[in-house]
């Protein structure tokens, strides 16, 4: 018998920064492990945090896994272990298990141009691809990053963002006008739509509230973007993280051990469970 | 081991005549056993019967529920309201095999330092020889 | 993970007076002995108490036999808070004592090795797996159906199934006939090799009689199900399934008490807060919960009855199936017999399998 | 004797005239002898209705489902729905009338007496037919049933397998309907607290005994909750989200919930969970015996529930469902409460 599934490591915040504060307060915690080795895992796959006493939470893993200094969680907080999480302090201990779920198909993605279209905390899961892409920019095509969010108080990873546009094209947008914003207004699928992305050997990654995944998939859709070409990350319940405590299954699929990462070629087949 | 059992009271205290009275227990040095946990609560009929569960879940040996006289109340009718549903719970907790005297109700006023340090006294007199309550204690 | 099997040739074969059924209980001291009791005229898998104490029959018991290999409730692990701000783990994994559980259904037999799938895998469940390493069970072959409502039958099964069991009793009237089918259930066996003794034909003849004229009198049936895998996956959006969960009163009874369902929960227990230490613990948890799949955000993808219905329903017939190729259900009527609105099982998946047509 | 024909008949008179949305009642389905809820929309379907001693549910848990599934449809269909209930059921609409829950135009009520005798005990008949299987039960002529097995019939005398809660019945006839069938005589009961007062003449030790016996069996499959027509809460303490969060609740709201008890069916918390479903039940609950009946494990829970009852009747001389116009037990006091066990 080898690791015992059910038993964290333990780990040791080594950094947090706010994000976004108010009503929907996102913070991004960096973590090292206590025995200083750590896992290995893939672009798209997701840990289970926990704060012992409080329990546990599937958090997709934020960091690109180029980065070796620490593992970055970026967390909404939602429900009560995400509340506890917000409460931790640097230096406080968690426990990791993981990594779980499949991952983004990046071997079969190199040589397309990547469009990564993100709203809200739904960048968080698209991050750590943004960067493994960006790290190894000569096996890709055309890298763009489109992300959205209720209001420019609301923009997560916004200092990197800015970075970032020095290295991709990168187009932002909030949900209303605001005084001094100088980008596109309206929602993430209007501004897909707006940027006239082309399909032409190209993969879009799209992740955010369910409403935003659906509105982007069809304005992908509208710009002659196939099934295929398509992919987006699921989120449910979850407990176990392994396949096995039975909630987070649409059909057959367990969304932590078979998704998070679908195309919506496979996941149109799918029920409607999510 | 012959150290005495020191039973734990966990004590709701309604904020306007009880918490008083315990408060001029304390400021006028009155002596009492000091194994009573008071937790302030608006007002007697505020008491959920899940807080007196969930203390003695908790690991409480007695439970007090104390509120102003009859007509005293701050809310007017609050203490009534508390008579009933406790009266109830007392026949409860009871029925289940509960030491009956593990669950108190007192009537205290703002004035009754004296009788808030009775009501502790006998309380504590009477919950010795029953030894620590584990019936309902939480058996992890 | 799988349990060692006896290869074919070295079947052994016994028989044991019914007199000497509790001798043999007796030479079984290593194990902590289970056996179905009847407590307030329901039946369940007690421990028990005496070797006289044990009376082998056609019953049913409540709580299936897989509370023995996945208790309702297991602690995973202890954490404490240590002085330097840290945390400590201590993994509580299950003792090794073996246990010997009588009185199993075949049917019970079979659902283990459908839990044994799930709890196997790419991610082994520690605890599951050293529960069920330590445990044997023992069957006994079903004479008379043990409930109205069994129908194991239909579902792959027989009253005389092997499958997931070590040992499978045949009561012969005056004596058991005993057939070791795993390295376990031979060395039960062992334990009392002297009260055993070697079956003459005419044993076997006699047991194989019993087997056969048990199976006949199952009453209920569940028919040409071959297509209903396929059949669920169209009617996923069929009001089929609001009609039928209408009397559903979303209780946990048809999954508490499923042998096959395996669904559960983790939860952190705090036993002090300062220093905080706890325990995390596994429960069983059942999709038939409206809180088993709601988000904290509120949204909840299985938000009415009849959507859970389908769940339990399509995971039983359908996704199991794609998985491993197996119906998740063994037919032991339980959740028929037990359903306070007497929701059937086996009407429900007639009328998929008849829907439309 | 109720004419089932008369209960058919009204049955198919409502839903021909489009009065009622649909009509909860019994039915047997083929391959079992008891009865099973039934909803029926159309005319025809009344056929289906049966009445006999195994109708044990209590229908007006259904009309607590209908209020959910009202509110939340866009355009609701006002029309009340049609339920057929017994004196106990009809306890039950008066505490949700009472409570405010429903209002009374919600249900088109068929009421059916129970005359002089009630529903059966599934487990006292299993005794009685010892392994035999059975087939059809009917209510006799005079306080007996009938009953059908693989063998023949029986006639047994129905306070041998009648539920526990009919035996200690007070209300034989539904105390409100819109349709009445049956005798009309008033059955009077000369201990209606009988069960109770055994348990009570024990000593705290035996009681303590008993219980814990009792809880170490429960599953928290919360069946006993799942069929009370009382436990509407969108808010039940055992649950660990519930109804009540919608998208605006917030993180802080949801991380302040208080955890009251654990999960685990250990006996601290599987007593502390009957005792908080016992206490709000007090006052409320109308002994339609329901949660011991779905009970997998047979745990006699109606022996808290009628305790809280006699409590009730004995301390404050109140009634639990027949009046929908006085206001209920813990939220009225009167000046002369009890007060001798409060110092």
């Amino acid at each position: 018998m080898g690791h015992n599934v059910y038993l964290p490591k333990l780990a040791r915040i080594i950094e947090i920064k706010e994000e976004v504060s108010g009503a929907r307060p996102i913070k991004t915690f960096r973590t090292n492990f206590l025995d200083g080795d750590g896992f290995l895992y893939r672009c798209g796959q997701c840990a289970m945090l926990s704060v012992f006493g409080r329990g546990e939470v599937m958090i997709s893993i934020s960091s690109s896994p180029l980065v070796k200094d620490y593992l970055q969680f970026s967390v909404l907080k939602m429900g009560r272990v995400t509340s506890a999480l917000h409460d931790m302090e640097v230096g406080d201990v968690l426990g990791i298990r993981g990594p779980y779920g499949n991952s983004f198909p990046l071997d079969e993605w190199k040589g397309k141009n990547i469009i990564f279209a993100g709203g809200g905390i739904g960048l968080a899961p698209l991050w750590g691809l943004v960067h493994m892409t960006l790290g190894n920019k000569k096996d890709y095509g055309d890298l763009t990053l489109i992300y959205g969010s209720r209001t420019s108080k609301d923009i997560v990873f916004k200092e990197e963002l800015e970075e970032l546009k020095k290295r991709m094209p990168v187009h932002l947008s909030i949900d209303v006008p605001e005084p001094g914003w100088s980008e596109f207004v309206g929602f993430v699928a209007q501004n897909v739509m707006d940027k006239k992305l082309s399909p032409h050997n190209a993969i879009a990654i799209t992740c955010g509230p369910p409403i935003m995944i659906k509105t982007v998939i069809k304005a992908l859709k509208d710009l002659k973007f196939e099934d295929e070409q398509i992919y987006t990350t699921v989120e449910n319940k979850m407990k176990c993280g392994i396949g096995k405590c039975g909630r987070c299954n649409i059909g057959r699929h367990y969304v932590c051990k078979d998704g998070p990462v679908y195309s919506w070629a496979e996941l149109k087949k799918l029920p409607q469970e999510y | 081991m012959t150290e005495e059992f020191e039973p734990r009271i966990i004590a709701f205290l309604c904020k306007w005549c009880s918490s008083a009275g315990s408060d001029l227990a304390g400021v006028s040095r009155m002596e009492y056993p000091p194994n009573v946990t008071p937790i302030q609560v608006m007002c007697s009929g505020s008491v959920s019967p899940l807080y007196i569960f969930s203390a003695f879940s908790r690991g409480a040996d007695g439970v007090l529920v104390s509120g102003c006289h009859p007509g005293d109340c701050h809310y007017i009718k609050g203490n009534f309201y508390a008579r009933r549903k406790l009266a109830m719970v007392k026949k409860l907790l009871e029925h289940v095999g509960l030491d009956p005297e593990r669950f108190q109700m007192s009537w205290v006023s703002a004035a009754e330092g004296q009788k808030y340090t009775q009501i502790i006294k006998d309380f504590v007199n009477e919950l010795k020889p029953l030894g620590p309550q584990m019936k309902l204690r939480r058996n992890p | 993970m799988e349990i060692p099997k006896i290869l074919s040739g070295e079947m052994m074969d016994k028989i044991l007076a019914k007199k000497d059924f509790p001798e043999w209980l007796k030479k079984l001291e290593a194990y902590r002995v289970y056996a179905p009791r009847k407590q307030d005229d329901v039946w369940n898998y007690e421990p028990v108490s005496g070797p006289g104490n044990v009376q082998l029959a056609d019953v049913m018991t409540a709580v299936p036999a897989k509370k023995i290999v996945f208790p309702q409730r297991e602690y995973f692990f202890e954490f404490r808070e240590t002085d330097d701000n840290g945390t400590k783990l201590t993994e509580l994994l299950p003792e090794d004592n073996p246990v010997v559980v009588f009185g199993v259904r075949p049917c019970e037999g079979k659902a283990v090795t459908l839990t044994d799938k799930v709890f196997s895998g790419e991610f082994e469940d520690p605890y599951y797996w050293k529960r069920r390493n330590a445990t044997t069970l023992v069957g006994l072959a079903c004479g008379t159906p043990p409930s109205p409502n069994c129908f194991c039958t239909s579902v792959n099964g027989s009253p005389h199934s092997k499958e997931g069991l070590d040992l499978l009793l045949t009561d012969l009237g005056e004596t058991f006939y005993a057939e070791a089918l795993t390295k376990k259930g031979e060395k039960l066996i062992l334990e009392g090799q002297k009260l055993f003794k070697d079956p003459k034909p005419e044993d076997k003849k006699k047991a194989e009689k019993i087997q056969v004229e048990a199976e006949k009198k199952i009453r209920r049936k569940l028919n040409r199900i071959e297509n209903v895998p396929l059949k669920l996956k169209g009617m996923f959006d069929s009001p089929f399934w609001d009609d039928e969960s209408m009397s559903c009163i979303r209780c946990g009874i048809c999954t508490y008490l499923c042998p096959t369902c395996h669904c559960f929960d983790m939860n952190d227990e705090v036993e002090t807060t300062t220093p905080l230490q706890g325990k995390r613990v596994r429960t069983w948890d059942t999709c038939q919960f409206p809180d088993f799949t709601m988000h904290s955000s509120g949204h909840n993808p299985r938000p009415e009855k009849s959507s859970r219905l389908r769940q339990r329903i399509n995971h039983k017939f359908q996704y199991f199936v794609e998985i491993w190729q197996n119906y998740q259900c063994t037919g032991c009527g339980r959740c028929i017999s037990l359903c306070p609105v007497g929701i059937d099982i086996i009407k429900v998946v007639e009328k998929v399998r008849d829907y439309g047509s | 004797m109720v004419n089932i024909e008369d209960l058919k008949s009204e049955a198919r008179r409502v839903l021909k005239g489009g009065k009622v949305k649909y009509i909860i009642g019994y039915e047997r389905a083929s391959e079992t002898w008891k009865a099973n809820p039934v909803f029926l929309k159309n005319p025809e379907d009344a056929d289906k209705l049966v009445w006999d001693p195994t109708c044990f549910h209590n229908l007006v848990r259904f009309v607590v489902d209908e209020k959910r599934r009202k509110a939340k449809e866009k355009q609701p269909d006002t029309r009340p729905v049609g339920i057929v209930a017994k004196g106990c059921d009809s306890r039950a609409i008066i505490v949700l009338l009472q409570e405010k829950f429903i209002e009374r135009m919600d249900v088109y009520i068929i009421g059916v007496s129970c005359e002089s005798t009630g529903v059966i005990d599934e487990r006292k008949l299993a005794k009685k037919t010892a392994g035999k299987t059975v087939q059809k039960v009917e209510f006799g002529e005079k306080q007996n049933y009938i009953v059908t097995t693989e063998d023949g019939t029986m006639d047994i005398p129905a306070a041998e397998i009648m539920a526990d809660r009919c035996l200690e019945c007070i209300a034989n006839i539904p105390v409100v309907s819109d349709h009445l069938l049956g005798d009309k005589t008033k059955r009077a009961v000369a201990r209606p607290f009988q069960s109770v007062e055994k348990l009570e003449s024990l000593s705290q030790e035996d009681k303590w005994k008993f219980w814990t016996d009792q809880m170490k069996k429960c599953i928290r499959c919360y069946a006993c909750r799942s069929a009370c027509p009382m436990c509407y809460c969108d808010e039940c303490v055992v649950d660990t989200i519930n109804f009540a969060v919608t998208a605006d609740t917030t993180a802080e709201e949801k991380a302040q919930r208080i955890k009251w008890l654990e999960k685990s069916p250990i006996d601290s918390e599987n007593i502390f969970y009957h005792l908080v479903r016992a206490i709000h039940l007090a006052g409320r609950c109308i002994d339609c015996g329901e949660c011991e009946r779905a009970c997998p494990v047979n745990i006699p829970l109606r022996m808290l529930n009628k305790k809280m009852e006699k409590e009730a009747k004995e301390l404050f001389g109140y009634d639990v469902g027949f009046d929908a116009d006085q206001p209920a037990l813990i939220s009225c006091f009167r000046d002369g409460d009890p007060e001798d066990f409060i110092r």
